[in-house]
């Protein structure tokens, strides 16, 4: 069933009852050609182009809980490709570009919302920094503008700017980022690979990886052995032990990351706004309410869940920034568990078993790289190469000093 | 004599009395870090003629950390035993006194600061909102000690911190 | 939540600073491979369970400890001071 | 309509407020929501996706209809709970989500549209084209939706957090709570009770029952004499999170008319050995078609506003019940002489037995009123019924508020005789539920049970405490059917405020969202302000019978802090403005500000940009004035934010040789040498000079950036893998007030101030001099390449000794300089700072690979030496020069001539810029691939940013005196 305004007029007309259902719920046959573990949104994604770009439509993802249940539904709904180091540039904008097709891509509308993200300054270092950032995006073949106070004045004019601790001096906007219903990516990702004959099980928890003479040969699940010559582990969350069923020790600590939701507000906060001299950024969802994060907890942890520390920071920071927030009400907090790697940017690779791959690592920058990561463990899955904007995500990077650390922070896991 | 004239950090600032309770800069003079070298506990120990246990104070002896003290007045000869270092300017000293010390300072502090809890002679080293303190339990009230270029900061925390009591208490 | 240090007793995770699993504390003899590099300073058991991990009580007394915690409950086992293990000579 | 000697209201102090601009009054006690009922008000909000007209619900926390917003002043607080926001002298509050007004809304269009507008409709379209969503769908739907207004202006009211300690937290203040009080109380534990509303009691306050206010009164009179007891009223617990750590908001001011410092709220952060979780239940709403009009009511809140406020809800009442503890509302309202139109119970065999008519196998099918209920329908064992109404109590039952029992992830049971979800020990470590929290609805159970968990709460805590005497209450069996939803055609909203119904949780397990999660994302059934607390249980349930499976089976979503919704003024308390970080002033300040210097933060620390002089009208005049002045005469420059640690022992200079990339054992006493740090991963940590004080005592400097981090890793290193080594170390940055002095004139200006000459004191050396009389230490090192040192005097000398130092440079024609000026001074030299070492940064790529000693092993040598941290690929630094004298700015990259500029052929970036007065031409230091073999060659400077395009000429970093001849003057 293809959705389209008229569709949603005609079914209404009829009381509704004509929608099918989004995906089927098959049982799992005993063998595929390929298999997915996990129905995050990287993982139906790579299932969706495994079909879609390579042709295997015989293929399941397996997801312990309901699709979705991970990362892809606890985040800050942010979209941008506003890297600055080479590996990922070309990734994110790869990223970017497939968003500002995935609507009409996967008949299903993921509210890509592309309102403008800014990332304020504070000092004249920090202005040095955005621009070293804003030129390499341009150089990449996306946008970056730099922002005067007198042009933030116009825009977001509720920021302090006369009291707050740290000066702002200006800001770098990317305005083709924004935001995107993060629960419906998952969800239009399923149908759409469901329509072209993928098998998404549900309740389906992987147990092990079975290896024969260092190949791959299925998984076994809760709900029996699998055959595959091919599985790709696309967990994020819980990296670390499904890689641990083949043996491996991935460079990866579990951290949580809390993102908060305020009561509906008329429209108030018209972009992505983040703040430079402490952890928040904040949007506002189309329903109204204000969708704000900080920083991980710091301490590694598999909780989804935080505690008051940075809860306090993130909102002090809200405090000293746009003061109006004050009677802005939190009603809803939640905590993803982020693969935090140590230069705190992802891994798509081969592993030292044949046949089984790895998508994990995605630190903060799950959500946005959603399309693009599905596409390129798709690739590697399918073809058995590195696809060209993915090619620097190596799991052996760190053994031999290939790094690409956004932050600077060094191999600390938690500082990404 | 010295020519320069030495300022304390919030030279002249006149104290504040809000609800019985009053801040005040207080100056505590010549301080004095004592880190013992590993193994040299037992011979600093015998040379300053106690060490207090974690979080105490005894006599001029303040717990700072692991096996270091803070002197107030003179040091003995520790050479070979100890890093000893002057901390005298480094640090700022404020004094909060009253009825509502306590109650003030728990909005600062992540510590139960309430006399059954945190007695005269206890002393904590603890964040004072988001800076590094040494908070010492006096007769009346605590000793805060906190880096010299954030007293300004510290003063204006437990000032404000105690004017919301005070408008509290009126506004029953 | 709450951590115990040996010294100041509990006190609230936010006088401590976090720096990740005990690997850290397995520094490698000097001329050992880069294998031995990297097992110290990437690759991670990362247990979902009970964990060992370096904290510093960094606006407190300054010592770093090694925290035994289980990473899903966030329940502290045992602390233990840095300093007072066995051995650590580089 | 208020009902005479009822309430606990004060009515000798009549309050005036207004709501949508009229005038109303009420009494002192009174919410606005029972002065607006009292008043005769029905109509209060609107819905939130089809602009329903919309009265009270509830008459608590939990009220999903009556949302208004609140002015005081200039300022705006949307989303107030009328149920909540007590009434003072003033207040002013106004409708929400309506244009132009409350009972003529233009959007309530959207009600007519609702079979367009069925659950996840906005999936399905707004796709086509592409370009209109943000233009044109995007802000219709975000104009639409929201609630109340957030005004875009900056907060002046003020907020509080704090700290608390206890034995034991009683969370609410019903039977089960005060009974867990008084007996942990009586017992000598340190006790907090924590009560969301303004008095203490919960249901005691308004169920007018056996047990009542007298015991109420003299349960608290008795804890309020207790010295180990602390009773907080309007204060909500939000979230347990962990060590028996909870959060709470207390409503300070907000009840009263703003008034200096007095807060608005505070945000309190209470550490409990033991907790009892007696947050009671929640009634239920049961769904059925056009269930949401104003004067339909829970039943309980009927009983509230009844006897807590003295208002009823209507004057002609009905109850639709499943149910017999419902019937206690109609049975007072009776009493208080409202008439009862019928019960409406929907079991075949309760109780027939009441002042009036009582219909079994009932079901209430349909009602009528455009802005207030006028009429209901429906069917009984009698047949099909029609009955004029204004006010429809409903009661599906009770919820036991588990919300806090499952914050740390744990998942309630259900309990199929109550059918309903209760808690089970365990779920939060060190939390005992009790009373109807837990399940036990009766009164005398409630009592019960709090005693019992306060017994075992101390018991836990090595305490004794034994159960008081329970008093006489009310101990009746709690019977009910469950009853979810009413079969029917229309829309019977589950989710009132964010008007999901049953027809949407339908079509969501329709369309394969069939997990409790899918269909609560789907449809937003509990995400609305309530937060689902009047809608979750049921929505459940009628996902449940959709998909055929038993509701436990189902199962339920996360409860997630907070519990119930916290202002981001009262968590971010104390970060606006200045507040959010300590500010750190060094000596000189003010002396700094009396010339006029604009001061710019450096990390917390405030730093003069540089010092005006008279006709100076650009920071660039000054800035040029000042190189120029330090390279002729003579500059002083505050340096005391630098980190500096002083680090004794026997093992200190082994010490330094492990944390140092180079040696500094061979350092001879009395002598300062340059240090390069690395992190364990082979990067660059920080730079600086260490001086050799004695044998067994250095002087650390660090980057003012970097101080803590560095504090940080010495600590670590020494404890983790040397702590048996003779060596400790503490942070002197503040110890110490330190000035450079710099340029050919310093010495002389050195002679003249200090109480000895320095006739003889080369570069790179250390020294105790006296100044004015009181010791100092004297580094010879420089920063600009002038000849220069460093001074320090004990920080209480600092202010006077910047005085004099300026004051005697003035009268050589030098003076003060600012972090402009000392900026340049160290690009012209080529010295780094943070801007070069920013984390991705070997000692290869700057040049000091030479400095990772060989002999001897150090931190972060061996992982330096991956292949992917040295070789011509890496960007080395160099120094940069416009060919012409054309601007450059710091970020923008570097390509080779002929190369288009893309990503693929970028070849580095540019990390420091200055206009330097010295060698009269732009310079820059920057990061170039292979850049040490390409001095001499040319490359592009590209800045999209500041649109410029410079060719540019690669040169060593060191500009000027590259061979130290002035610094070593």
């Amino acid at each position: 069933m293809r959705y389209s305004g008229w569709k949603v007029i005609t079914e209404g007309l009829l009381g509704n009852t004509g929608w099918g259902r989004a995906w089927r719920d098959p049982a799992p046959k005993a063998e595929y050609d390929a298999i997915v573990i996990g129905g995050g949104g990287h993982g139906l994604a790579t299932a969706y182009y495994l079909a879609k770009n390579h042709g295997l439509t015989n293929i399941a993802v397996l997801e312990k809980g309901y699709l979705g249940s991970g990362n892809i539904g606890r985040n800050t709904t942010i979209v941008r490709a506003n890297y600055f180091l080479p590996g990922n540039s070309e990734f994110y904008s790869h990223s970017l570009k497939l968003w500002e097709k995935l609507e009409g891509e996967l008949n299903y509308n993921v509210m890509h919302s592309q309102r403008g993200h800014i990332i304020l300054f504070h000092s004249d270092g920090q202005r040095d920094a955005a621009v070293r950032r804003g030129n390499a995006i341009v150089n990449q073949g996306d946008d970056a503008e730099l922002l005067s106070v007198a042009q933030l004045k116009e825009m977001l004019p509720y920021l302090d700017y006369n009291q707050t601790r740290f000066p702002i001096y200006g800001g770098l906007i990317q305005r083709r980022a924004g935001t995107a219903r993060h629960d419906a990516v998952a969800w239009g990702y399923a149908r759409a690979a469901d329509r072209l004959g993928v098998d998404l099980i549900q309740n389906c928890e992987v147990t092990g990886i079975d290896t024969v003479d260092g190949k791959v040969i299925g998984v076994q699940t809760k709900r029996g052995a699998i055959r595959a010559k091919k599985v790709g582990m696309v967990v994020a969350g819980r990296s670390s032990q499904v890689a641990a069923m083949a043996g491996m020790r991935l460079p990866i600590e579990s951290h949580v990351l809390q993102a908060f939701v305020t009561e509906g507000l008329k429209p108030v906060i018209d972009h992505v706004v983040s703040y430079g001299m402490g952890h928040f950024y904040i949007s506002q969802s189309d329903k109204g309410g204000l969708v704000f994060g900080g920083d991980i907890d710091m301490y590694s942890s598999y909780a989804s869940r935080g505690n008051l520390p940075m809860v306090e920071h993130v909102m002090e920071a809200g405090m000293t920034l746009m003061p109006m927030l004050a009677r802005a009400r939190v009603l809803r907090s939640w905590g993803g568990i982020m693969d935090m790697t140590p230069d705190g940017s992802p891994i798509i690779d081969k592993t030292h078993i044949d046949g089984l791959f790895v998508d994990a690592g995605w630190n903060y920058g799950g959500f946005k790289a959603a399309p693009a990561s599905g596409w390129c463990m798709a690739h590697l899955m399918a073809t058995g190469q590195s696809h060209e904007v993915a090619r620097r995500f190596r799991l052996d990077r760190f053994r031999t000093g290939h790094v690409m650390d956004e932050e600077g922070t060094g191999s600390q896991h938690n500082l990404h | 004599m010295p020519n320069l004239i030495a300022k304390s950090a919030l030279f002249a600032r006149t104290p504040l009395t809000l609800s019985g309770t009053t801040l005040a800069e207080a100056q505590v003079g010549q301080t004095t870090s004592v880190a013992a070298f590993a193994g040299k506990l037992p011979e600093v120990t015998a040379a300053l003629g106690g060490f207090p246990a974690p979080n105490t104070v005894l006599g001029n002896l303040i717990w700072t950390g692991p096996e270091q003290v803070f002197v107030l007045g003179q040091t003995p000869d520790l050479t070979g035993l100890a890093a000893v270092t002057d901390q005298s300017g480094g640090w700022a000293a404020l004094r909060l006194s009253g009825p509502m010390a306590a109650d003030t300072l728990m909005r600062l502090y992540p510590l139960d600061l309430r006399a059954s809890h945190f007695p005269k002679n206890t002393c904590a080293r603890a964040p004072l909102g988001h800076m590094q303190s040494i908070l010492i339990a006096e007769e009346a009230g605590f000793l805060i000690l906190i880096f010299r270029s954030m007293a300004r900061t510290a003063w204006h925390e437990i000032e404000t911190a105690l004017q919301a009591l005070t408008a509290r208490a009126a506004a029953i | 939540m709450r951590l115990t240090c040996p010294l100041c007793g509990t006190r609230d995770r936010r006088e401590f600073y976090y720096s990740g699993s005990e690997d850290y504390l397995n520094r490698p003899a000097e001329g050992a491979p880069i294998e031995a590099w990297d097992d110290m300073l990437h690759l991670r058991t990362n247990p979902a369970g009970v964990t060992k991990d370096l904290w510093y009580h960094e606006t407190g007394c300054g010592s770093w400890l090694l925290v035994t915690r289980n990473t899903v409950t966030h329940a502290v086992l045992a602390t233990e001071l840095v300093a007072a293990r066995k051995g650590g000579a580089a | 309509m208020r009902i005479a000697a009822k309430g606990l209201i004060d009515r000798t102090k009549p309050v005036t407020f207004t709501f949508d601009g009229k005038s109303y009054s009420g009494f002192r006690g009174d919410t606005l929501a029972s002065a607006l009922m009292a008043n005769g008000v029905r109509l209060v909000g609107r819905s939130f996706k089809y602009h329903r007209p919309r009265g009270i619900l509830t008459a608590g926390p939990e009220e999903p209809n009556a949302m208004v917003e609140v002015l005081d002043g200039a300022s705006q607080s949307p989303n107030t709970r009328a149920t909540v926001q007590e009434i003072y002298d003033g207040l002013a509050a106004q409708s929400q989500n309506r244009w132009p007004s409350l009972r003529y809304d233009l959007l309530s269009v959207n009600d007519l549209a609702a079979p367009f507008l069925s659950a996840g409709f906005y999936y399905k379209t707004f796709m086509w084209p592409r370009a209109f969503w943000e233009g044109i769908y995007e802000p219709l739907i975000r104009r639409a939706a929201g609630l109340g207004r957030l005004k875009p202006q900056n907060e002046t009211a003020s907020y509080e957090k704090a700290f608390a300690f206890c034995d034991l937290l009683v969370i609410g203040s019903g039977p089960a709570g005060l009974m867990a009080a008084l007996t942990a109380a009586r017992a000598g534990a340190d006790v907090i009770l924590a009560e969301q509303d303004s008095v203490m009691g919960g249901r005691l306050l308004s169920d007018d029952g056996t047990l009542g206010m007298p015991w109420v009164d003299a349960t608290l009179a008795e804890l309020r004499a207790l010295p180990n007891v602390r009773l907080m009223a309007r204060t909500t617990v939000v979230g347990a999170y962990d060590q028996g750590t909870y959060a709470a908001l207390e409503r300070v001011g907000l009840h009263l008319p703003a008034a200096p410092h007095l807060p608005r709220e505070c945000f309190w952060r209470i550490v409990a050995g033991q907790s009892i979780l007696a947050t009671g239940a929640l009634e239920r709403p049961i769904a059925f078609d056009n269930n949401d009009r104003p004067g339909i009511m829970l039943a309980s809140a009927a009983l509230t506003y009844l006897n807590r406020f003295g208002v009823v809800p209507g004057q002609k009442v009905t109850l639709f019940a499943n149910n017999d503890h419902a019937r206690q509302a109609v049975r007072q309202l009776m009493a208080a002489g409202v008439q009862v139109a019928a019960i409406l119970d929907s079991r075949a065999d309760a109780s027939t037995v009441e002042d009036c008519p009582v219909y079994l196998s009932a079901a209430v099918t349909d009602t009528q009123g455009r802005h207030g209920l006028t009429e209901i329908s429906g069917t009984h064992a009698d047949g099909a019924f029609k009955i004029d109404t204004d006010c429809l109590l409903m009661s599906g039952g009770w919820n036991p508020l588990v919300n806090i029992a499952c914050h740390q992830n744990a998942r309630p049971i259900w309990r199929e005789d109550i059918a309903a979800f209760v808690p089970h020990s365990g779920m939060v470590p060190g939390l005992t539920a009790a009373g109807a929290a837990n399940g036990a609805f009766s009164t005398h159970a409630a009592l019960r049970e709090g005693a019992d968990a306060a017994v075992a709460a101390l018991t836990d805590l090595g305490r004794t405490a034994t159960a008081p005497d329970l008093p006489q209450a009310e101990d009746a069996p709690y019977r009910l059917q469950p009853l979810w939803a009413v079969p029917g055609k229309g829309r019977a909203w589950l989710d009132f405020a964010n008007d999901v119904t049953v027809k949407d949780v339908k079509l969501a397990a329709q369309e394969g969202y069939t997990s409790v999660e899918h269909m609560k994302r789907y449809t937003t059934q509990g995400m609305a302000p309530d937060q689902g607390k009047n809608s979750n249980v049921s929505a459940l349930a009628v996902l449940a019978d959709a998909t055929g499976r038993g509701i436990a089976e189902t199962g339920t979503t996360t409860f997630r802090a907070p519990f119930t919704p916290v202002s981001i003024g009262a968590m971010g308390a104390g970060g606006q403005g200045a507040g959010f970080a300590p500010q750190r002033y060094m000596t000189s300040d003010q002396a700094s500000r009396d010339r006029g210097a604009p001061m710019i933060e450096a990390g917390l620390w405030y730093r003069p940009s540089y010092f005006p002089k008279p006709g100076e009208t650009t920071w660039r005049q000054s800035c040029d004035r000042e190189v120029l002045m330090v390279r002729s005469a003579v500059g002083v420059a505050d340096v005391s934010t630098l980190g500096k640690i002083d680090i004794q022992g026997p093992d200190a200079a082994r010490f330094l040789d492990f944390v140092y990339t180079n040696t500094f054992s061979t350092l001879p006493v009395g002598r300062v040498r340059y240090g390069l740090m690395l992190r364990e991963d082979g990067f660059v940590l920080d730079d600086g000079t260490t001086a050799r004080l004695g044998d067994t005592h250095y002087l650390m400097t660090t980057t003012t950036a970097a101080a803590g981090q560095v504090m940080r890793h010495l600590d670590f290193v020494h404890q983790a893998y040397c702590a048996d080594w003779q060596v400790r170390f503490i942070s002197v940055t503040e110890s110490w007030a330190q000035f450079a002095v710099a340029g050919p004139m310093a010495k002389m200006l050195l002679n003249a101030l200090l109480d000895q000459r320095i006739d003889d004191f080369p570069f790179m050396t250390y020294g105790e001099v006296s100044v004015e009389g009181v010791k100092a230490r004297l580094f010879r090192i420089s920063f600009s390449g002038e000849e220069g040192y460093e001074i320090a005097v004990p920080t209480a000398y600092g202010e006077a000794l910047f005085r004099d130092l300026l004051a005697k440079a003035e009268t050589l024609g030098g003076g003060a300089y600012g972090m402009e000026a000392l900026n340049v001074m160290r690009i012209e030299k080529g010295f780094i700072t943070h801007a070069e070492i920013h984390g991705r940064i070997t000692a290869f790529d700057i040049g000091m690979a030479k400095m990772v000693a060989s002999k001897k092993d150090c931190i972060g040598k061996a992982a330096s030496q991956r292949p992917g941290l040295m070789g011509p690929d890496r960007e080395q630094l160099v120094g940069l020069r416009p060919v012409t004298k054309t601007e450059i700015g710091a970020g923008a990259h570097l390509f080779n001539l002929g190369d288009k500029v893309e990503r693929v052929n970028d070849q580095g970036y540019v990390t420091s810029v200055c206009w330097s007065p010295t060698m009269e031409s732009y310079l820059g230091l920057a990061f170039l691939k292979d850049g040490r073999a390409r001095h001499g060659q040319r490359v592009r400077l590209v800045d999209h940013m500041r649109k410029t395009d410079v060719l540019c000429e690669v040169t060593d970093p060191v500009f000027l005196d590259p061979e130290g001849a002035k610094l070593r003057a």
